[in-house]
This record gives C-alpha cells, structure tokens and sequence, in this order.
C-alpha cells in the first residue's frame, strides 16, 4: 500500500461518521399486530469513525474533544468516541391501544437528523 | 463562602469555593493576580482544603511563576502557601 | 464453554454500558502553556456494550430501540447503538488568552455524568 512517510495509507479506511439508511419494517418487526400505520419508515442510522480532529459539523462536546485527542495520542488507553444520532426528529403513528381505540400520536426522537461524535 | 477580591468580599454560590493567584518572582515577591469563585470543581482538586495550600507544580506559563490554589472556607483565599514537589531536574 | 438450550454462553461477555474512569493530564496533553489550573481532572468516558434489550437507566430514545432490536433480530443488516454520554458537566478553568490576560472560564460538557444507548 502507498506510504505517505513511513504512515501506511490504510486500504480501504473505514468512512468517517456519517448518516446512513436504516429501513424499518414494522410487520418484520412484528409491530403491525398494533401499528395500523405506518408499516415501515426510514429511520437512517449513524456510522463510521471519530478520528482525530474531530471535523466541526460532527459537533463534538469539549468532553469528545479531549477523548479523541487522548485516543490519538494513546489508542490503548482511551478508546475512540463513538458516532451516534446529534439531532432526531419525530414522525406520527397511528396505533391500536390497549383499550382497542384507534389512537394518533406524534413518536419523538424516530429518525435521525444529523450524526455526531459524542 | 466569602472570598476577597481587590479589598472587596463577594459571596459564592452554594457548593463552589473560593480560588487565588499569584506571582512568586525569583527573588520571592508575591503579587496577587487573581481572585474568586471556582464554582464547578471536578472530583479530583484539592478545593475541599480548608486553607489555600498550592499542591500542584505549577505549569509553565510565565516560567511556572504562577502560584494557584483553591479552598473551602471563608476567606481562605487571602494568602498560600505551597506544598508541592519540587520541578525535576531537567 | 456452558449453553442454554443451544445459545452458548460467551466466556467473559463484555460488560454493558457504564461510566468509567478517564484522567485527562493537561500537562501531557501539552496544554499547560495555556491552562493555569486545573493542570488535570477526572473526565470519566463512556464505554460497554448496548445490547438488546436496553435497560432503561441508560435512556434510550425510541430510535435507540429500534436499531437496538433490529441488531438483534439481524446484526448483520444493523449495527448496535453506542454507549455515549447522555448527561456532562462543566469544570471551571483559569487560563491565558491570546492577550495574555488570566481569564477564569466554565468549560461546558467536561465531565460526563451519565452513560446511555443512542
């Protein structure tokens, strides 16, 4: 593999933290005994690495700023902060209660908005 | 907590401390620099002291001058005194 | 190594999501040529596992749910959620500004206070 001054370029480095697709199924999931609607959303995920630096739109707190630096300076004695869901956003179900009464209700925090390093 | 600050006390606020600086020159002159309330402490600094005993070695600014404590009493912070080892040598 | 019913147990299964220690040293980090005090402090990380099902002391939010529940019905197809801060808090800081000014400061998001699945 290439070299950049003795650091080996990895071959394919992992991608740095991102928002991906996550397709949720609620009949797969076994959910449409209660759920009327909707069946199935995309949800999207958070993934990829917190590398030192930490770029600014992943928003690290000052707490994952000095995690990752203390990761990059000593992988073994601090692990690397974690790329998770920053900002999610509701999305509206409608439901069969326990009462059998058709209810509508918006669920908080179901799709993810932006990704970050926390 | 009371705590002087240029001749004038202020209180802090429940559960902060009070915190000093100054300057030790080489020949041993002491200025104040800095006084106040150090309101969120952490769990590992010696704020819990009831005198303004400077334990740590002091860090390299202004050639390691600078002389930092903090402390939990009224007025603890009007002066120090050190207690912390001596720089090795380099 | 022991099973249940087929399932085998993992010989020193890794432990859930929880709050441990980190020290962070200034002075090794090289920031004592700006930070007056404290030159170090007690940051603790997050670190351990979120498996399915998560408990509740670690807050999940409801998308934490699903992609958890979905990891364990296809791990493949979806990744597990994260242990990450869910709660911080600030320490104050006595430091040096391009003036050279002694400025007292509450650093936000320094010391984390809390661990969760997200």
């Amino acid at each position: 593999a290439p070299t950049t001054r003795g650091k080996k370029l990895a071959k394919n480095p992992k991608p740095r933290c991102h928002r991906k697709q996550l397709h949720v199924n609620f009949k797969e999931m076994g959910w449409d005994d209660w759920i009327i609607a909707p069946l199935e959303y995309e949800a999207y995920h958070c993934d990829g690495v917190c590398d030192f630096p930490i770029r600014s739109h992943l928003e690290p707190t000052n707490h994952a700023i000095i995690q990752t630096l203390m990761n990059s300076m000593d992988p073994d004695s601090t692990p690397p902060t974690c790329c998770v869901p920053t900002r999610l956003s509701p999305i509206s179900i409608l439901y069969i209660d326990s009462a059998n009464n058709v209810v509508y209700k918006q669920y908080e925090d179901m799709v993810v908005e932006s990704c970050g390093c926390r | 907590q009371y705590e002087e600050q240029r001749n004038t006390t202020i209180r802090c606020s429940k559960g902060s401390r009070c915190y000093g600086l100054w300057e030790k020159t080489r020949d041993g002159e002491i200025h104040l620099v800095k006084q106040g309330c150090w309101t969120h402490i952490g769990d590992q600094q010696e704020c819990h002291d009831d005198r303004c005993v400077v334990t740590t070695t002091p860090s390299q600014i202004q050639n390691g001058t600078y002389r930092f404590c903090c402390c939990s009493t009224n007025m603890c912070n009007v002066n120090f005194t050190e207690d912390f080892p001596p720089p090795s040598p380099t």
